[in-house]
């Protein structure tokens, strides 16, 4: 009856059940120690992929809060993309305090999702993936259109600072990995505290059953929008931490192949923890560097390759093959 | 000149473009509900083959007309060999598994053909312009319009034409409209889909094909044809409900006339007209022009 | 008869485009009634339900619950106010245990605004879930999928969720649809005993007459979106086209009914 | 089970590329298009033009006064990235590239999007860079720059280069219109355009401006437009395929004879055009290269060394990147003499770079803007002939402008000196 679009894709092993859940908080805060401390020990290079790593995983770590609802958006470059702009925007502005920054494309992109989640929350399957594909595209011609912003060569944002202390340049990306860390543990626990909510756990029982749903008094409508907001969010705040990261921003951010990379992200990470779009982010930029080192011309075939061997042989992400997650 | 008749002009010159290269994308997701997003890698290889095919064909002084045929036959070709290794070797051991994983590995192997593309062809843009010329140009209004892009317009006609009879008036295609508009009832007349999801595909693929190789005399073949591809044919598919051939027509006829009235009236719009159409249409009819909405039964 | 009715329909009508659902129903309910509703596949009895609780808007004519109407709200809040429902084919949580199922229902039923953010599970209500489900005669089955346990334990907790809210009317559609014919009865048994208990009003729609000369206290008859009888069991039953349309067909039906599903929308 | 692995295994195999501190050559990073739709025209030619000097350099190959082995006397060792992707990827692939490689210096960036996005990388690294194309002012109008150089000029060259030129063949113009991509690089070259013809004919607007998406492919409605509205000249910065494409379906529309066509960068298609691009259309590429170099010997030497290797003559990316490496050479052996030998420090050969003036295969470079890093030459612009009896493309009536007269003053910034009537803009003309 209920012809749920990612049923497989979303079905959560044991992590989600209600069972005695013990609390996210310590192995969260294990994990952002862990990845500050190796932050000392890998080479620079490592160090970039650590950062591009983190804030994907901010955007997808939105996406699956909507796919345990069995939504899925082809358009969450959107967000991404305001929440960078903020950004730019307050740097043109001269404010490059990271907590602001980060803060600003929270409030940016979150607002904006709710405004459009009053249209979206109508939506489906693959009508919710086009609309939302829609409204990022028309944010990338906007973008595009736009000549005081640099159109499609944007502009680059200064470096940040943090309450006022401005580190040098060889401790700036560490500085930015403290950041993303301290964020993304933020981020991770308040999803991971959501998800174990009532209203979190609605969205597996949207999945099932909307109608079962509403008539348990609870409004489908209001839970599919609160979880888009947290995704639009999450996705401002990973484009936050872009701009800061890369220190540019440009139309491309918003363009549809980037939000089809975030979906990439999300079917390689599976859905079952908020520690899987961590670990399916870092092995997506893993790939993405070796393809481009060892084959420049051609590093898309690998990427395509590592993508179709994930939904082919490895269905419930690359978290379902944790040996903690393979009970169930 | 009043600005309407080559608004209408263009328009639907445009529109048969769009329609040519999206029917194919519509089809596939009506019989198979795969949104191929390698759709424009599909478009892009007709339009590379054609290409090669149109430059020895002229370079070996053949008949001009003759390059036709070849638009056809590369179509074909690729649809063919294409359209089938696609279906038989991957989309069906993805039987059963949802849209979003299916769409994501059509775009898996959307960027492995473009890599692909870029292996065979290289970086440099082939030119196939002779046919493009050899139809000549009609003056209307003064205006000299080329004939070539007429052509696509009966092009457009007789592929919407023949799509419809084979679907309305051909066993095959009447199992195929149960198909789509009936899935389950489709299953309990034991349709066998073996046989249907790989013939469905190949035409897919073959239409897709088509409209690549026969752009390729109107354009230069390059690296990256087939991305713009997918996204227009993605809004022609969604304003027109997803699986509905007609619709496909009217949504193409809606954007390629409302972009010829923004190039001729404002042109700053161009590059939102057809999101902003798509956006409109989704929001007074979230399932496209042409489908209908399914009332769930409780 | 002298208590003022928990819930009155008054000239209720459906169309779809030509066709008509339901017309010219007036109902009076009093509290702790036992309405049985019986009518053909077609009779308007599903629509008639469906609009009572919110899901389909009607056409024309006024629902009043306790004194005030409830046209134009939506399932989740004529919910709220105290009208739940069970449904044909049982909606349950596929994916989640029967336990959870349960759970998640008095969660929803208990937690409003901030509260929803906190965990559903708590020791008290896993252990009252616990303790309904055994009240429902299906503990055992606690920790089964629910989208794996067979028809009628899905139908007994269809009805334990709609009860997660405590209402004051419950309108089960067809609770004995779909199961075997020795289950019809304990699935009955347990769920009027149950509702007896919270003194809820209750309205079901049934096809099996035997069930529903045991279990109602009165008997509404829809034909062709019309109530055409209205009464006690042992008058509106005997009414001559009830007999000749609708008992006629459904003294013998138990084992179609069983076939009949998903019947009408 | 050892899931892990895989990415352990995956983490090695890059750990394993980084460079075990190899002192020998030095490390040359060269970015520019591989894929994509830019390779073609722009990134295959540049890349081309920075292997085949870097082997002459390494050979001792070029002709005098270059002919010394290798730059301070180290041979070079070139690492391709690809520009082609969204600017932030750029970006991290170079960083990437200056985290495993630490690359001596880094050349290259054809368009203006990527090099933007990767410039506060090069920076921050302290990485010595010579832009080869990247021709946006905003390059040092935006930011100040220590390591950073660049070899070609500014891209508002080419607005005044077509203004002046077309305004000179055609003084009594009524009407112009354009026709760009919709992306910086477009917007930037029809408002650098438009500022300056109404620098030279104060209030002389366009009547029409077309934008279509990039890589649209489909000009149709956009050439009838231009059609109806029929202004005398149509000016246009499309390049690649989109030019192609718009030549392919313009020209039997016979929209050449209606209006006089300014291609800015028609140069890099002239050679795949050939007859197709029709006669009479005014084409220009970026400076005084290709097809407009000056022939000297260094361009003689150039041209025939480009065509027996790559069977085709070079267009202007290709003598970007080239002379981008020559100036590179140029600022490393004049910092190895000032130290009288060895291989000078990266601050040694910035400083030695900063100023200075040296003859390449085009033109002459002088390094004359922006605290002397940033480049202005000569610029040139013609029209088009196809030689039918040698087939092979030709310019007639090539001018040939000082950079003085297209170039702002050194301190101007360009938009403001373009409305501000172009002051100061010396122009002698020379053939």
């Amino acid at each position: 009856m209920s012809a749920a679009p990612s049923a497989t894709l979303a079905a959560a092993p044991a992590s989600a059940r209600p069972t005695r859940s013990r609390s996210p908080v310590l192995p969260i805060t294990i994990g952002a120690v862990l990845v500050i401390a190796a932050g000392f020990a890998v080479p620079a290079w490592l160090l970039t992929i650590l950062l591009f790593a983190l804030f994907r995983a901010m955007v997808v770590l939105g996406l699956i809060v909507l796919l345990r609802a069995g939504l899925v958006s082809f358009g969450q470059a959107l967000y991404f993309a305001v929440g960078a702009y903020a950004v730019g925007f307050l740097s043109r502005a001269g404010v490059n305090d990271a907590l602001v920054r980060v803060l600003a494309g929270a409030l940016a992109a979150g607002a904006l999702g709710l405004v459009l989640g009053f249209l979206l929350r109508r939506y489906r399957g693959i009508f919710f993936a086009m609309l939302s594909l829609a409204f990022s595209m028309i944010l990338y011609g906007l973008l595009v259109k736009s000549e005081s912003l640099g159109s499609t060569d944007g502009f680059a944002i200064h470096a940040t600072t943090y309450a006022g202390y401005a580190p040098d340049r060889s401790s700036e990306r560490f500085a930015l990995l403290v950041l993303s860390s301290v964020v993304a543990w933020a981020g991770a626990i308040a999803v991971a505290l959501y998800l174990r909510g009532t209203l979190g756990r609605l969205a597996e029982a949207v999945r099932d059953n909307e109608i079962r749903v509403e008539y348990l008094g609870a409004s489908v409508a209001m839970a599919v929008h609160v979880k888009y907001v947290i995704a639009a969010t999450l996705a401002g705040v990973g484009g936050a931490l872009a701009a800061m990261v890369i220190g540019h921003v440009d139309p491309a951010m918003a363009y549809w192949t980037n939000s089809g990379e975030f979906v990439f992200v999300m079917i390689l990470s599976g859905s079952g923890s908020v520690f899987a779009p961590f670990l399916g982010a870092l092995v997506f930029e893993l790939i993405h560097a070796v393809a481009t080192h060892y084959s420049p011309g051609a590093w898309r075939i690998i990427l395509g390759s590592a993508l179709l061997a994930a939904i082919m042989f490895v269905p419930g992400g690359l978290w379902s093959l944790m040996p903690k997650a393979r009970r169930s | 000149m009043n600005a309407l008749v080559p608004i209408l002009i263009d328009g639907l010159n445009y529109s048969a473009w769009l329609f040519i290269v999206a029917v194919g994308m519509t089809l596939i997701f009506g019989v198979m509900r795969v949104l191929n997003i390698a759709h424009g890698s599909l478009y892009a290889v007709g339009a590379y083959v054609a290409a090669t095919l149109i430059g020895r064909w002229f370079d070996a002084d053949l008949p001009a007309f003759g390059s036709f045929g070849l638009i056809f036959a590369s179509a074909i070709g690729v649809g063919l060999v294409l359209g089938l290794v696609l279906e038989q070797g991957l989309l069906r051991f993805l039987h059963g598994r949802d849209e979003i994983a299916i769409v994501l590995a059509t775009f898996a192997v959307f960027l492995i053909l473009e890599d692909v593309v870029l292996l065979i062809w290289g970086t440099d843009a082939y030119p196939a312009y002779q046919p493009y010329g050899l139809l000549g140009t009609s003056s209307i209004g003064g205006i000299a319009f080329t004939n070539y892009d007429f052509s696509l317009v009966v092009l457009a006609l007789v592929v919407g034409g023949a799509a419809w009879w084979a679907l309305n008036r051909t066993r095959m295609g009447k199992l195929l409209l149960i198909v789509i508009h009936d899935r389950e009832m489709a299953q309990a007349l034991g349709i066998n889909v073996r046989l249907v999801y790989p013939a469905t595909f190949a035409i897919g693929a073959m239409l897709a094909a088509l409209g690549g190789a026969y752009s390729a005399p109107m354009i230069s073949v390059s690296p990256g044809i087939g991305v713009d591809v997918i996204i227009l044919s993605f809004a022609v598919v969604v304003i027109g409900g997803l699986g509905s051939i007609e619709g496909a027509m009217i949504g193409a006829v809606m954007v390629g006339l409302t972009r010829a009235a923004s190039v001729h009236l404002a042109p700053q719009f161009e590059l939102f007209v057809i999101y902003a159409i798509m956006t409109l249409v989704l929001i007074v009819r979230p399932q496209g022009l042409f489908m209908r909405a399914q009332a769930r039964k409780i | 008869m002298t208590t003022a009715p928990i819930l009155e329909v008054k000239r209720l009508e459906k169309r779809f485009g030509a066709v008509v659902a339901a017309t010219g129903i007036d109902v009076e309910v009093r509290p702790r009634d036992r309405i049985g509703i019986i009518g053909t596949n077609g009779a308007g009895k599903t629509t008639f339900v469906n609009m009572v609780t919110g899901y389909l808007e009607p056409s024309g004519g006024d629902i009043r619950f306790e004194g005030r109407s409830v046209l134009g709200r939506p399932p989740r809040e004529v919910t709220r106010l105290g009208i739940c429902r069970s449904f044909q084919v049982p909606q349950v949580f596929g994916s989640r245990t029967v336990l959870e199922n349960l759970v998640m229902a008095l969660a929803l039923a208990e937690a409003t605004g901030l509260a929803l953010l906190a965990d559903p599970w708590t020791s008290d209500r896993a252990e009252r879930a616990r303790r309904t489900l055994a009240e429902y005669g299906i503990g055992d089955q606690a920790d089964r999928e629910a989208g794996l346990v067979s028809q009628g334990v899905r139908k007994l907790l269809d009805i334990a969720m709609a009860m997660a809210h405590r209402p004051k009317i419950l309108l089960l559609d067809e609770p004995t649809s779909g199961v075997s014919q020795e289950e019809k009865l304990a699935i009955m048994a347990t769920v009027m005993e149950a509702l007896d208990r919270e003194g809820v009003t209750v309205l079901f729609v049934e096809h099996d007459m035997d069930i529903v000369a045991r279990y109602a206290g009165r008997v509404l008859a829809f034909m062709e979106g019309r109530i055409i009888a209205d009464g006690p069991p042992q008058d509106a039953l005997n009414h001559p086209k009830v007999l000749e349309v609708i008992v006629g067909e459904g003294s013998f039906s138990g084992a179609r009914a069983t076939q009949r599903e998903p019947a009408d929308a | 089970m050892s899931r892990l692995s895989l990415i352990a295994a995956l983490a090695a195999s890059v750990a394993l590329t980084a460079p075990v501190l190899a002192q020998e050559p030095l490390r040359i990073g060269v970015v520019t298009h591989l894929t994509g739709a830019a390779a073609g025209p722009f990134g295959i030619p540049a890349r081309n033009g920075a292997e085949l000097l870097i082997d002459a350099i390494n050979s001792g190959t070029l002709p005098a006064p270059y002919a010394t082995k290798g730059m301070a006397g180290q041979q070079l060792e070139m690492t391709l990235v690809d520009e082609a992707g969204a600017p932030a990827r750029i970006a991290t692939e170079v960083r990437s590239l200056i985290d495993r490689k630490q690359p001596h210096a880094v050349v290259g960036f054809v368009t203006t999007g990527t090099c933007l996005a990767a410039l506060p990388v090069l920076e921050e690294t302290k990485t010595l860079s010579v832009l080869s194309t990247c021709g946006t002012p905003r390059v040092f109008e935006d930011a100040k720059y220590e390591y950073l150089f660049r070899t070609s000029a500014n891209a508002t060259a080419d607005g005044v280069t077509a203004a002046r030129y077309l305004l000179a063949r055609m003084p009594e113009l009524k009407s112009y219109a354009g026709i760009n991509q919709n992306f910086a690089f477009g917007q930037d070259s029809w408002r650098d355009f438009t500022l300056a013809m109404q620098a030279l004919k104060p209030g002389f607007k366009a009547t029409m401006e077309q934008f279509p998406t990039l890589g649209s492919g489909q000009y149709g409605a956009e050439i009838t437009s231009l059609l109806s509205n029929g202004p005398q000249a149509t000016f246009s910065s499309f390049f690649g395929s989109d030019l192609e494409a718009f030549v392919l379906q313009m020209a039997p529309r016979q929209l050449n004879a209606k209006t006089q066509l300014v291609l800015s960068t028609g140069e890099t298609a002239m050679y795949r055009l050939g007859a197709k691009l029709p006669d009479g259309v005014i084409i220009a590429g970026r400076g005084p290269y290709g097809v407009f170099a000056r022939p000297t010997d260094l361009n003689k030497w150039f041209r025939k060394a480009y065509e027996d290797r790559y069977n085709v003559p070079p267009t202007y990316p290709a003598y970007h990147a080239a002379q981008a490496l020559l100036g590179l050479k140029v600022a490393y052996d004049k910092a190895a003499a000032a130290k009288g030998g060895g291989v000078p420090s990266r601050d040694e050969v910035a400083r030695a770079f900063r100023g200075i003036e040296y003859e390449a295969f085009g033109t002459t470079i002088r390094m004359a803007q922006s605290d002397g890093r940033q480049a202005v030459t000569e610029s040139a612009i013609g029209v088009y002939k196809f030689d039918r009896s040698a087939g092979t493309a030709t310019v007639t009536d090539v001018t040939y402008y000082p950079a003085d007269c297209v170039n702002p003053p050194e301190g101007a910034k360009s938009i403001e000196w373009l409305q501000a009537g172009m002051p100061g803009a010396k122009c002698n003309l020379s053939n």
